[in-house]
């Protein structure tokens, strides 16, 4: 395989990039996944939610990073709904409500009833609406995604106002949904927040985690196999309904590709740069 | 009658001294009219400039997708004017790609004005600033298809950019001789830095623009936030400070 | 590109007065109260009721810039044209459906429209959603897995001290990430987790207390000054 | 088996395939998905936001008869002055309310978010009585110190002060190194389900993503190899078109 051709012409990496990701998913292998704190935080603090407190789950993230969040909110609502906890659903993404439902159909819903339970409000186009929630849901959404009046659902008979809400977590793909959070929820009404990043972003939420801003952190999917197997552990259910875990091995794989890209591309290029320094 | 919230009253406090140390320290500046500290790599770009006229081959910018209300394009526009500048005085090709309709018009008129400047209106032809899309990708794959056509010199990306960076700067890279990147997306840096010979790292980006523009008033904006960074520092060296004997007062007081 | 300093006509400084007083409403209401007075976080909420009204308003702004870029493509016939044509029926038939079968549909319990329409364009909604969008979206992303790959190996060299601790951070994290480093040796996990949690986080942290304080004098100035862009 | 699914999968498979085919060179299948994407997705949010227009606007007027909201009505109507040639500057007033009340929300939020909870986070003890945590602890607090001196912009980098903003870029870079780091991790997880997808693998969450079960979701390389023999037919028809140049484009580096 002559380095230069792979120099000259990025396709034969394509190629490579295809195949290691193809053989372990044929091969169906599963690997354990050690768990990142930042994604047992989240979990631990789920678990220990008092019931019947009321959970908001925010899905602000375009179709395009689907793979990497959309397993997360599988897995932490499938773990929401296995606790007495109720749940409203927004967005501030507008590819947000139709990923809610498609979550909602997937999952195991045991007895909870919408309207009581869970309530899907749908789309907040601005931070007006964010910062005017905390004070009265129904005055901001009036009307959630079947068309109900909000102010007749029974679940916002009990919670009129998302100050009352215990946690809020906001899957987001760009940091303006949780900085908004951030900002207006906790900055006024002290409503603890977590997020599922994708990965890009993950590090630059480090400094709220650190700072106790965030209860939680999931990364990308790897967050949410970890999630996955945690749930698992306790719950003795839930393996594979994200897709996460069975990605794992080639997500190794395709790591140490890279790895090796980069170790390889720097081995040519500094050959390259000596024979060429000992010609001059 | 009127009082301050609990828990926000260090907040109120803490946002006065900030504002009124950096207004201080921004007129103390345009006073004395001084300059922000230079960014390595801004002077080479003059021979770079120059290399691509003698080489026949384009030097090429692209502002980003951000609109003309953001701060990174605003910054990116002070950019191409420098760079408008020396292409037309060592008559180097200069080819501008847009992704919003407003940037577009702007870029548009610093070109042609750059030419007009010199005296040269007709020598601007209007395929030197082309419009290309709003959607990311769209943008990023037409970006991709003029470097590999064009086969520029010098690639300029500065700006606000997403996702599409990736793409700009190895497509970039593999066909110009010198690449020069800057953003304030920390996400997106990591490729500036890896692929660029010279990248400015989030706020450089402003103070090449403060470098560019000899104006005292843009200076001593740049300059101005140098006050809270300055408390910042100070602040955190004396809770950290008193925090290790013990004593929290610092932190008391800041949360109360 | 020192913007000339044009002197604000009247209507320019109405709206100045209005950027001002709203603005500077908006950051006081967050450290004071006049309790007996009047509740100022009932007026704000008010206030911000009328203004989501009045944002809303522009939902159509988006979509007639786009329809006229492609309108004028189709009629001057430039090179994609045909393509613009695509992309407006696409505009269309997706808007039209998305307002009768999505979670957005005007008339979810079919009061006006009738109840067989929305059954009818339900699975068309769902298609279009579902099988069309969510795949071209997650497939043009996927195509950065890619490039980072082939940048990997073509772009990412250690030219100089700082690419190469940029470098050696960067493969660090990687290693750390890959789930089967833990089983060659769980020190790999603990050092990626190490370097997210205390350098980056410090790094991360001296970004973002200056660029707060960009943000936050950019605002001010703002209050006081009507012509943008400088 | 549901039809409509099994024509959703294939639908779909091609769909992943004319993006990718960018990879191999840019052509019309892929310039046709990302103008339909375009049009779908403006489309999309155009319902989105007439519905939230609804919402917000129009039923506190209609439904709740509060005629105090067709103020804002009117004002949010004048966004759509800029379209016309006489009135266009009218889109100044609803633009200065908007940009008026984010100034006022960005000023105290940013600031307290961004500013005071960052600085008082990092007042944290120098000396834990820990080796460990002691570590943590000064590279954390030093760090940040250090990076915030290389964003201090009136003084030249040189001498002493220039030895802190230098340890100061490094930790930047460090910084920057494992947002890299996790930006492998966020790209390798989309092309994984894209695979995932393409083969008809069973941990596809084809239920959760809309696209049927995973019966249908076998199906899938069937679309695949029905792609790869039309791809094939074009690039030969293509090859033939131009039998002098060759067709793909060579990427050299000067």
């Amino acid at each position: 395989m002559a380095i230069s051709s792979l120099k000259s012409d990025p396709r034969l990496v394509y190629l490579i990039l295809l195949l290691v990701i193809t053989v372990p998913i044929l091969s169906n292998a599963v690997i354990a996944v050690p768990i990142t704190p930042t994604t047992r935080a989240l979990y631990d603090f789920i678990q220990n939610l008092p019931p019947n407190s009321l959970v908001v789950e925010s899905f602000d993230y375009a179709t395009s990073v689907v793979p990497e969040l959309h397993p997360q909110a599988i897995v932490v609502t499938q773990h929401i709904f296995m606790r007495p906890l109720k749940v409203l659903f927004v967005a501030l993404d507008n590819n947000g409500p139709p990923l809610t439902d498609a979550v909602l159909d997937a999952i195991n819903k045991g007895n909870k009833t919408y309207g009581v339970d869970y309530a899907t409000l749908g789309y907040i186009p601005n931070t007006a609406t964010l910062i005017g929630m905390p004070s009265n849901i129904a005055q901001f959404l009036p009307r959630d995604t079947r068309g109900n009046p909000t102010a007749s659902l029974p679940i916002i008979k009990e919670f009129p106002a998302a100050k009352d809400a215990a946690f809020v977590i906001t899957f987001d793909d760009d940091s303006s949904a949780l900085f908004s959070y951030l900002q207006y929820w906790q900055g006024s009404f002290n409503i603890s927040v977590a997020v599922g990043a994708t990965a890009t972003i993950a590090p630059g939420f480090m400094p709220f985690y650190n700072s106790g801003q965030l209860v939680g952190v999931l990364i990308s999917i790897r967050g949410a196999a970890e999630y996955e197997s945690l749930l698992n552990q306790q719950y003795n259910c839930c393996l594979g309904i994200s897709g996460a875990s069975s990605a794992m091995v080639a997500l190794s794989a395709s790591h140490m590709l890279i790895i090796a890209m980069v170790v390889f591309g720097n081995a040519a290029y500094f050959i390259s740069r000596r024979t060429s320094k000992r010609e001059k | 009658m009127l009082e301050l919230i609990p828990g926000r009253i260090a907040q109120a406090i803490l946002l006065v001294i900030v504002l009124v140390a950096i207004y201080e320290v921004a007129r103390f500046a345009s006073k004395r009219k001084l300059k922000t500290r230079g960014i390595p790599g801004l002077e080479r770009i003059d021979e770079w400039i120059k290399e691509a006229a003698k080489l026949n081959r384009s030097v090429f910018f692209t502002p980003g997708t951000g609109g003309i209300t953001t701060p990174d394009t605003l910054a990116a526009l002070a950019l191409l004017g420098y760079v408008a500048k020396h292409c037309v005085e060592h008559n180097a090709r200069l080819l501008v790609g847009n992704s919003d309709p407003q940037v577009q018009q702007i870029t548009e008129d610093m070109v042609k004005s750059a030419y007009a400047k010199a005296g040269r209106e007709k020598e601007y032809t209007p395929d030197m600033v082309r419009y290309i899309s709003t959607r990311q990708f769209a943008y990023a794959a037409g970006i991709m298809g003029i470097l590999r056509r064009e086969k520029p010199a010098v690639n300029f990306f500065v700006g606000d950019f997403q996702a599409e960076a990736l793409q700009i700067a190895e497509t970039g890279r593999g066909v110009a001789i010198y690449q020069f990147g800057g953003t304030t997306n920390t996400d997106q840096l990591p490729f500036f830095m890896t692929t660029c010979d010279q990248t400015l790292i989030g706020e450089e980006l402003y103070t090449a623009q403060g470098y560019l523009t000899s104006d005292p008033e843009a200076i001593s904006r740049l300059i101005g936030p140098d006050a809270g960074k300055i408390l910042a520092i100070l602040l955190i060296l004396a809770g950290a400070l008193l925090i290790t004997f013990g004593n929290s007062i610092l932190i008391a007081l800041m949360e109360l | 590109m020192s913007s000339d300093k044009k002197k604000m006509n009247r209507g320019d400084l109405g709206l100045q007065v209005i950027i001002f007083s709203l603005g500077f409403f908006y950051a006081i209401v967050h450290y004071i109260a006049v309790p007996g007075i009047v509740d100022l976080q009932a007026v704000s909420d008010q206030l911000l009721a009328y203004l989501t009204a009045m944002l809303t308003a522009a939902f159509a702004i988006g979509v007639i810039n786009l329809t006229r870029v492609h309108v004028i493509n189709i009629k001057r016939k430039r090179a994609t044209w045909r393509y613009s044509i695509i992309l407006l029926v696409c505009l269309f038939a997706m808007a039209i459906f998305s307002m009768i079968a999505s979670p957005y549909a005007l008339d979810p319990q079919a009061v006006v429209i009738p109840a067989s329409v929305i059954a009818f364009s339900t699975p068309i909604w769902e298609f279009l959603f579902y099988k069309i969008l969510v795949n071209i979206n997650s497939s043009i992303f996927s195509l950065l897995a890619f490039f980072i790959a082939s940048a990997a190996y073509r772009a990412f060299k250690a030219r100089s001290l700082e690419s190469t601790i940029l470098l050696a951070a960067g493969l660090l994290v990687v290693l750390g990430q890959a789930p089967v480093a833990d089983l060659v040796w769980p020190g790999f996990g603990a050092i990626r987790d190490w370097i997210l949690a205390f350098p980056n986080t410090a790094g991360q942290r001296g970004i973002l207390i200056g660029a707060a304080l960009g943000i936050l004098v950019f605002s001010v100035r703002r209050l006081f000054r009507y012509p943008w862009g400088d | 088996m549901n039809p409509i699914d099994l024509i959703g999968v294939w639908v779909g498979v091609f769909i992943t395939l004319m993006v990718l085919s960018f990879l191999y060179k840019e052509n019309p299948f892929f310039r046709l998905t990302e103008y339909a994407f375009i049009g779908l997705a403006a489309g999309y949010a155009l319902a989105a936001s007439l519905r939230l227009f609804v919402n917000q606007a129009l039923n506190p007027i209609f439904v709740d008869g509060n005629l105090t909201f067709i103020v804002p009505v009117i004002l949010g109507s004048l966004f759509y002055a800029q379209f016309t040639k006489k009135y266009s500057s009218l889109y100044r007033l609803p633009l200065s309310l908007a940009i008026g009340y984010g100034l006022g929300v960005t000023i105290w939020s940013v600031f307290a978010t961004f500013f005071v909870k960052q600085v008082t986070a990092t007042m944290i003890p120098l000396f834990t009585g820990n080796v460990l945590t002691t570590l943590d602890n000064v590279v954390l607090v030093a760090g940040t110190i250090l990076s915030l001196s290389y964003f201090i912009l009136h003084r030249e980098q040189k001498g002493v002060w220039g030895g802190f903003t230098k340890i100061g870029k490094y930790f930047i870079l460090a910084t920057l190194g494992a947002v890299f780091g996790s930006t492998v991790l966020g790209r390798m997880a989309i092309i994984i389900q894209r695979v995932q997808f393409l083969l008809g693998n069973a941990s596809f969450p084809w239920r959760a993503l809309g696209m049927g079960t995973a019966t249908e979701g076998a199906y899938a390389p069937i679309a695949v190899v029905a792609f790869l023999v039309i791809f094939g037919y074009y690039l030969y028809r293509e090859k033939n078109k131009q039998p002098n140049s060759g067709t793909t484009s060579k990427v050299t580096k000067a």
